[in-house]
């Protein structure tokens, strides 16, 4: 029987390609991708590897409709990106069942490598644990000790706020409250005003894409910050800083899994993504493209494309690239790598287009990320 | 802290504020839906993508011509209204003879299409438009810090629906529009060109629309899907205030807007749809709505 | 006499039915006109027709001269035809000078202000009240004033006495004469058959959509027994 | 009504009074302070200048519009607060002044819609359409009084005006009313129509009572017990046709001052 | 009286319905013929998710086809019943029949509800109050707990239909949902061609003539939007399970949108064009799901001609036609 099943590897990069985290992954992540196969040689065992993608609209119905009639009618092997938890975990469900193998970089919620973990499904970039661990513990140290959060309305929002919230009171602080708002908010104010009244001294925005960039806009505008109040942008990536504007960024603490401006070999590789999509990439782009290359080894090692194999090499491989340093996949299937904590440089200390962030510290990647045994997850013994 | 119903009175006025500001909103949309119905017994499901037009054009004229708000504020209604007036002419004046019903199909269609378009070719996410530096900044009202740019929407938008009312109830061309909504084809049989008059009336519904979207380009980002929720609320806001006034299209618009802002004071899980629960007590009240005349 | 309206195997439909089945009439300049017939017969329709409210029509309609078949309505009025409806078509959300106001002014002859409402000064005491608010025949006034400020050639009017009191049919009547002194043509339905014989030059008799009689105001005794089995009079 | 109840011993019995009936549109009084008794077995007229507001008084009877001042009782029931369709099921049916067929059902499906509610089978929707054959009997028998028989199978907007008024006071039989009110059933009827409706109404009126608005004055001296004229809501004189024909100010008002 | 929903020259005509002719019959065997073995050649998934899209515009054509009432609210039963369908499968480990049974009762009584507040209007506004009625809907599905939000109940379990037969196997899940499909377009049927239907139709051609015939013209309006949103729902509960899935897409007002959208192609007041309707809708977004060019522009574009040019639909055009007329389908106007 053929090592590789119907003669070529194919890889659907599933995301959000045209809301509110567009620019987040969307069409970009595509073309990481597309780099990491073109990078790899084009073919694996001998067989071409095809990159196919949709646009998922955040939508989990949408997500796992086209998920399914990939991997039914199309041989679809593998399914990455995912951007928005919702849709990770509906996709995660359905790769397992289907047994197929799933790699996100997009989504955040832990509970993809915690309660509802799979054997084929790997998390690749970031999660929420780091995130409220980088950010929410840098603003706990400046002192911020009281928090009200603005929390987007599903599985991300639960779980970035819970964490947080955890890490806050863990610290000393307290939670003064709460509000839940839609995907895909645009107006804030009311939002912001509860915030503001409750007098918390950071205001935790537990959401992410164009509804963190809007909340931080009215923020400015309703003289939140203007009034001492900090705001915790607990999930922000170069993208969004580019969409807001350094002027409006500025100062804000943002913790990312790779900066393009850490060193030669993610220069190298943010350079060349730039020239394909006129943009630096953020995490989630430079993590699709690890993730791809990653799971092109793993076949390679395995000799097979079969989903059991492929998924044991992804586990027992080290992952080592531009990207992660120092990467290992636990057995819940979280890749644990090194995260940075980065601050948004003032609009005159650019030195260059793009060139955004100051880096404040990096965050090793068994601080960041919930160890493995301690997950949740029912295939840790 | 000064409390009033256990509210800080500070959360309580400024979300009253944002109630009236939205409240704007509504009022401008629910105009012009009032004027189009009026005249043409339509009900402009494009409404809201018209909105959004609005608020799109002034993002183009600024990005291609460099064409700032100010003069935004008074061409992208124009560009819009000249559209919405060739749609009129070309498209929907064909289904005045058949159940209105197509109408609203038809507008329904129109809406899906330019939303589609703009989300083909703009991506679902919202686009920054900054509030134009004269208007930039805020002032400190005491109990709230009041954004200067959103104090002026709700001051312009207040002299757009009185002006709209002014130029219906106090102009020659006002009283045939009047006029032609109680009796068309008499009005016509005078010698007035009423089918000119339906075209200029939905161009002048659709530029009204438009302005409202340059209005809510600062505040709420241009987005290709910025008006296709808000549209539901304003059918809302027009079945509550009832399709006859053109004044009780306005007071509704502010009235519901301040209500659905207090709501998020003393309920906020029910602010999404404390218009339409008021929507459903109304009909069960009053059929013809608050203002309606037919009954 | 030179004729202004020459109207030739006109028919008409309100969506399925079938109303007006050939009507053929002549107007001549200056003349006074008057249709007569049942309710129902399509008197109304023949007018609304002429004037091109109902488009749902065959047949001829020349008018000075012009074909007006595929005239717009709203050029009808001017091409000199005005049109006073039955159920008088004020509106309700305009003042009585407003209503006035409304029609454009489509020749130079028309009427002033001042001499309008020096015809009815009823209309003058009242012009800044709402339409509606005006009797019965206040408004059957407003509706006939309304058009002579157009400077129509031809006015075609509804039964302009439908429940009028008798003083001010009257009024009406010799309204219209002072008009036609003035050289204007005018069509007239009515169902007040004393009324009509007073001031009409000409008759038609209406039955089931068609024109079935013709006769100068002078034949009238003669044509008794007829308009007795038509109109049951 | 106290009133309705109290009858002359030699007059048939009220079925429907109204009492003070008055309709006010915005500030326009359509109806004023009208007091009408119908009696069974009688042809009641209701006559007047038009906009007297006689459809306002048939619409306020059958409830279609709500009275504003005045009381209405239909077989000594007060009905002034009932619905309409309550109203029709009580046994009061209306004709309308423009034709009311239902244009796109054959002639015969038009009375059957008719003769389904008195025979209860109107709410079954788990019944195939056959069921409802056993009406077709008595639909024939109506249609053959009207003399429709042989457009049984036409669709009624296919049908001439004055069929359609035959049509619909078919259909308006069908439901064997008890008041039975017709707006001007003549309007509009070729001369061997009328004579047809006018034997078909008298007919009819021996067992129920018949209220109607109608110009034909031939007709109204012909079939009508008893005439009611109404003037801008008004009632301006009451009798039987004779005196009411003689009334000078019913001449002026309505009839003018020739012959009828 | 208003007239709106049923003036004469320009709701398409009542169909042939009544008399069921041989071509009739013939066709609708071999349609049925046709989707037994239609899981041989096609994906079994598409094929469910159309019989559900099509049972579902079918719903809705009941309504809008034969009482004239056109209801911008339906996703409200479709999605509603979805939710109630796939709670009580999932979380109370219901079998599939009571569950689906479960949604169609919920969708009931949503439509008792919205239908007794929107009946009060006619014509446009009953159009405007039934949607923004179901977008108040979706505002409560949108925070209601057990809906989870912007996640959707995900997961559903197929269960065992009547405790025995394996609905995750992919074929007794196609012939159940067709067994579904084909009880549900006789429930309609019948509903259409009988006592209750006449006078809906009667009601449909003249609504001030049926009320002074002495018919509720409110209670039969109510009873035709409460039938048609209990099929809605039964259309939406089992679209639950072949998805294992409820979300708010399914009660978005765009869902309300593709099903006029559905039967407006098809051919609103036929019975079987709404079928017709939703199978090219749904092959649509089926090719176009995984392309670049947005479903909603097609959507829009193929709503403005069909209003513009064919108010018929494909199956009213063709009824009309002389191919339609020789097969002895009459469509009057
Ligand atoms: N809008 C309409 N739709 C359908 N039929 C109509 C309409 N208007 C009038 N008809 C019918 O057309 C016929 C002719 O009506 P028309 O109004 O012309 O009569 P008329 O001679 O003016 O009667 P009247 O003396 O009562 O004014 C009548 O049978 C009437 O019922
Ligand atoms: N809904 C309404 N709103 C305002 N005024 C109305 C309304 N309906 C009728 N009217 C007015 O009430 C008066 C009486 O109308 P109605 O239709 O009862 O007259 P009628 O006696 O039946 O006349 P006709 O012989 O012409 O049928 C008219 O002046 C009419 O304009
Ligand atoms: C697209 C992302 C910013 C959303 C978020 N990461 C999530 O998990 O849902
Ligand atoms: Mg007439
Ligand atoms: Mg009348």
């Amino acid at each position: 029987q053929d090592a590789v099943s119907d003669g070529k590897v194919k890889i659907g990069i599933l995301n959000d390609q045209s809301g509110v985290y567009a620019d987040f992954g969307g069409k970009s992540s595509v073309e990481a991708a597309k780099m990491a196969v073109e990078d790899f040689g084009g073919t694996v065992l001998d067989m071409p590897i095809e990159i196919v993608d949709a646009d998922h609209q955040n939508k989990p119905d949408i997500a796992s409709n086209i998920a399914r009639q990939w991997y039914d009618t199309e041989q679809v092997d593998a399914i990455m990106e995912l951007t928005t938890s919702s849709v990770a975990l509906a996709v995660q469900a359905l790769s397992r069942e289907k047994k197929k193998i799933d790699i996100v970089t997009g989504a955040a919620t832990t509970d993809l490598t915690g309660k509802q973990c799979s054997p084929y499904g790997f998390h690749w970039a970031y999660d929420t644990h780091a995130l409220a661990v980088g950010t929410g513990g840098a603003l706990v140290k400046q002192g911020g000790d009281s928090w009200f959060f603005l929390t987007a309305d599903y599985a991300f929002g639960y779980s970035l706020e819970e964490q947080t919230s955890e890490f806050v009171k863990s610290a000393g602080g307290n939670v003064v409250g709460s509000v839940r708002h839609p995907l895909a908010t645009n107006d804030f104010s009311s939002f912001l005003l509860q915030a503001q009244s409750s007098g918390a001294k950071v205001i935790g925005l537990a959401n992410a894409g164009l509804d963190t960039a809007n909340a931080i806009k009215q923020a400015a505008e309703f003289g939140i910050t203007a009034g001492g109040q900090n705001l915790a942008a607990l999930l922000f990536t170069l993208a969004e800083v580019h969409g807001l504007g350094v002027e409006a960024a500025q100062g804000l603490t943002l913790t990312e899994g790779y900066y393009w401006n850490l060193d030669e070999q993610s220069r190298e590789f943010g350079k060349r993504f730039f020239e394909r999509t006129g943009s630096m990439p953020n995490m989630v782009h430079a993590g699709t493209y690890s993730a791809v290359m990653q799971y092109l080894k793993a076949i390679k090692q395995a000799g097979t494309d079969e989903t059991e194999a492929v998924a044991k090499a992804l586990h027992e491989m080290p992952v080592d690239d531009f990207f992660a340093r120092n990467g290992k996949v636990g057995a819940n299937g979280r890749m644990i790598h090194d995260m940075y904590l980065l601050q948004v440089k003032k609009p005159g200390e650019s030195d260059e287009p793009w060139d955004y962030f100051n880096v404040l510290s990096t965050i090793p990647g068994d601080e960041a990320y919930i160890d493995p045994a301690k997950s949740g997850c029912e295939l840790v013994q | 802290m000064t409390m009033i119903f256990g509210i800080p009175i500070q959360a309580f006025l400024g979300q009253l504020l944002i109630g009236l500001i939205n409240g704007s909103f509504y009022a401008l949309l629910s105009l012009g839906l009032a004027v189009i119905f009026g005249l043409l017994r339509v009900i402009n499901f494009a409404h809201g993508a018209q909105y959004m037009l609005g608020a799109f054009v002034a993002l183009l004229l600024l990005q291609y011509f460099g064409i700032n708000y100010w003069l935004a504020l008074i061409v992208a209604p124009v560009i819009v209204g000249v559209l919405g007036a060739i749609i009129e002419r070309t498209m929907l004046s064909r289904l005045y003879k058949l159940d209105h019903l197509y109408g609203l199909l038809f507008t329904f269609g129109l809406a899906l299409t330019i939303e589609g378009t703009f989300r083909y070719l703009y991506g679902a996410a919202g686009q920054p438009y900054s509030v134009p530096s004269a208007l930039a900044g805020g002032t400190n009202l005491g109990f709230m810090f009041l954004p200067i740019y959103r104090g002026w929407v709700v001051v312009i938008s207040l002299i757009a629906c009185i002006g709209t009312w002014l130029l219906i109830e106090k102009t020659k061309l006002g009283s045939y529009l009047r006029a032609a909504t109680e009796n068309a084809v008499l009005v016509q049989a005078f010698g007035v060109n009423v089918p000119l008059l339906l075209t200029f009336t939905y161009g002048f519904g659709a530029a009204l629309a438009a302005f409202a979207g340059v209005l809510a380009a600062p505040i709420y980002q241009v987005s290709p899907l910025m008006g296709s929720n808000l549209i539901i609320v304003v059918f809302a806001v027009v079945v509550v205030g009832g399709m006859g006034s053109i004044m009780g299209a306005i007071i509704t618009g502010y009235m519901l807007g301040i209500t659905e802002g207090l709501t998020k004071v003393f309920y906020p899980e029910a602010s999404n749809i404390v218009i339409f629960v008021i929507m459903a007590i109304v009909l069960l009240i009053r059929p013809a709505g608050l203002f309606g005349r037919d009954a | 006499m030179k004729t202004l309206l020459q109207v030739t195997g006109l028919n008409a439909w309100y969506g399925e039915s079938h109303v007006l089945h050939g009507v053929d009439m002549t107007v001549g300049e200056g003349e006074m006109i008057t249709i007569l017939g049942r309710n129902g017969v399509g008197k109304t329709t023949t007018l609304r027709t002429i004037m091109g409210i109902l488009r749902e029509r065959k047949g001829q309609i020349i008018f000075d001269g012009k074909d007006m078949m595929d005239v717009p309505l709203h050029r009808t009025a001017h091409a000199g035809i005005g049109f006073v409806p039955e159920e008088r078509g004020i509106f309700a959300t305009l003042t009585v000078e407003e209503n006035l106001m409304l029609p454009p002014v489509v020749a130079g002859n028309g009427m002033s202000l001042d001499e309008i409402y020096d015809l009815f000064p009823n209309l003058q005491e009242r012009r800044h009240s709402p339409g509606t608010k005006l009797s019965g025949g206040e408004q059957q006034m407003l509706a006939i004033a309304r058009i002579l400020r157009t400077g129509v050639r031809l006015l075609i009017l509804d039964e302009p006495t439908e429940g009028l009191a008798p003083v001010i049919v009257q009024r009406i009547g010799e309204v219209l004469r002072k008009l036609k002194d003035r050289g204007m043509t005018v069509l007239l339905v009515e169902q007040n058959f004393r009324f009509a014989s007073r001031v009409a030059d000409r008759f038609y008799l209406m039955d089931h959509g068609q024109m079935v009689a013709d006769f100068p105001v002078g034949e009238l005794p003669e044509r008794m027994d007829m308009l007795h089995s038509v109109l049951g009079v | 009504m106290a009133q309705a109840a109290v009858q002359p011993h030699n007059e048939p019995r009220v079925v429907l009074s109204a009492r003070g009936l008055t309709k006010i549109f915005g500030a326009f009084a359509a109806v004023k302070d009208v007091d009408l008794d119908v009696r069974h077995a009688q042809v009641h007229a209701l006559i007047g200048p038009n906009g007297a507001g006689k459809t306002t008084v048939f619409n306020l009877l059958t409830k279609f519009l709500q009275p504003s001042a005045g009381s209405i009782n239909l077989l000594g029931t007060d009905i002034t607060r009932t619905a309409p369709d309550k109203v029709a099921r009580m046994g009061l049916v209306r004709s309308f002044q423009i034709s009311a067929v239902f244009p796109h059902l054959t002639v015969l499906d038009n009375v059957r819609v008719a003769l389904q509610r008195p025979n209860h089978l109107a709410t079954q929707f788990w019944l195939p359409m056959a069921s409802l054959n056993r009406l077709n009997e008595r639909a024939e028998e109506l249609l053959s009084a009207v003399g429709l028989s042989n457009e049984r199978n036409a669709l009624a907007a296919d049908l001439s005006y004055g069929r359609k008024r035959v049509l619909e006071i078919a259909t308006t039989l069908a439901l064997d009313p008890k008041v039975l009110l017709l707006d001007e059933p003549m309007a509009g009827m070729g001369q061997e129509d009328i004579g047809n409706v006018s034997s078909i109404i008298r007919e009819v009126a021996k067992q129920r009572a018949v209220l109607m608005v109608e110009h034909n004055l031939s007709v109204v001296a012909d079939i009508c017990h008893h005439v009611t004229v109404l003037q801008r809501g008004e009632i301006l004189a009451e009798g039987d046709y004779a005196t009411v024909s003689q009334d000078p100010r019913v001449r002026t008002a309505y009839m003018g001052t020739e012959e009828a | 009286m208003s007239h709106v929903a049923h003036s004469t020259n320009s709701k398409p005509a009542a169909e042939p319905g009544v008399k069921i002719t041989t071509s009739a019959t013939i066709f609708l065997l071999a349609g049925l013929a046709l989707l037994v073995v239609a899981p041989l050649f096609f994906y079994p998934i598409f094929l469910m998710k159309l019989l559900c899209f099509a049972l579902f515009a079918c719903a809705f054509n009941l309504l809008l086809g034969y009482t004239g009432l056109l209801s911008f609210g339906h996703a409200t039963f479709f999605g509603g019943a979805a939710y109630f369908t796939a709670h009580a499968a999932k979380v109370w480990g219901w079998t599939p029949e009571l569950a689906v049974l479960l949604g169609v009762v919920g969708a009931a009584l949503l439509g008792l509800v919205m239908g007794f507040v929107a009946i009060r209007r006619q014509g446009i506004y009953f159009a405007m109050i039934t949607l923004a009625l179901s977008q108040m809907f979706f505002f409560f599905c949108l925070q209601a707990g057990f809906t989870q939000g912007e996640d959707g109940i995900q997961q559903v379990p197929r269960g065992y239909l009547l405790g025995f037969i394996d609905l995750s196997v992919s074929t007794n899940m196609y012939y159940f949902v067709l067994g579904v499909f084909v009880i549900g377009l006789v429930i309609i049927w019948r509903f259409i061609n009988s006592p209750f239907g006449m006078i809906l139709k009667s009601i449909r051609e003249n609504e001030a003539r049926a009320t002074s015939l002495g018919y509720s013209v409110a209670h039969y309006k109510l009873g035709a939007f409460v039938m048609s949103a209990a099929l809605a729902g039964l259309a939406g509960g089992v679209k639950s399970l072949v998805f294992q899935f409820a979300t708010l897409t399914d009660v978005a007002w765009q869902m309300s949108g593709e099903v006029i959208l559905m039967t407006l192609l098809g051919g609103i007041g036929t019975l079987i064009g709404p079928i017709f309707g939703a199978g090219l809708v749904v092959t649509l977004q089926n090719y176009l799901a995984t392309s670049d060019f947005p479903v909603t522009i097609i959507t829009g574009v193929v709503f403005m001609v069909c209003v513009l040019l064919f108010r018929r639909g494909i199956i009213g055009e063709f009824y009309a036609s002389r191919v339609g007329r020789w097969l002895g389908f009459e469509h009057r106007h």
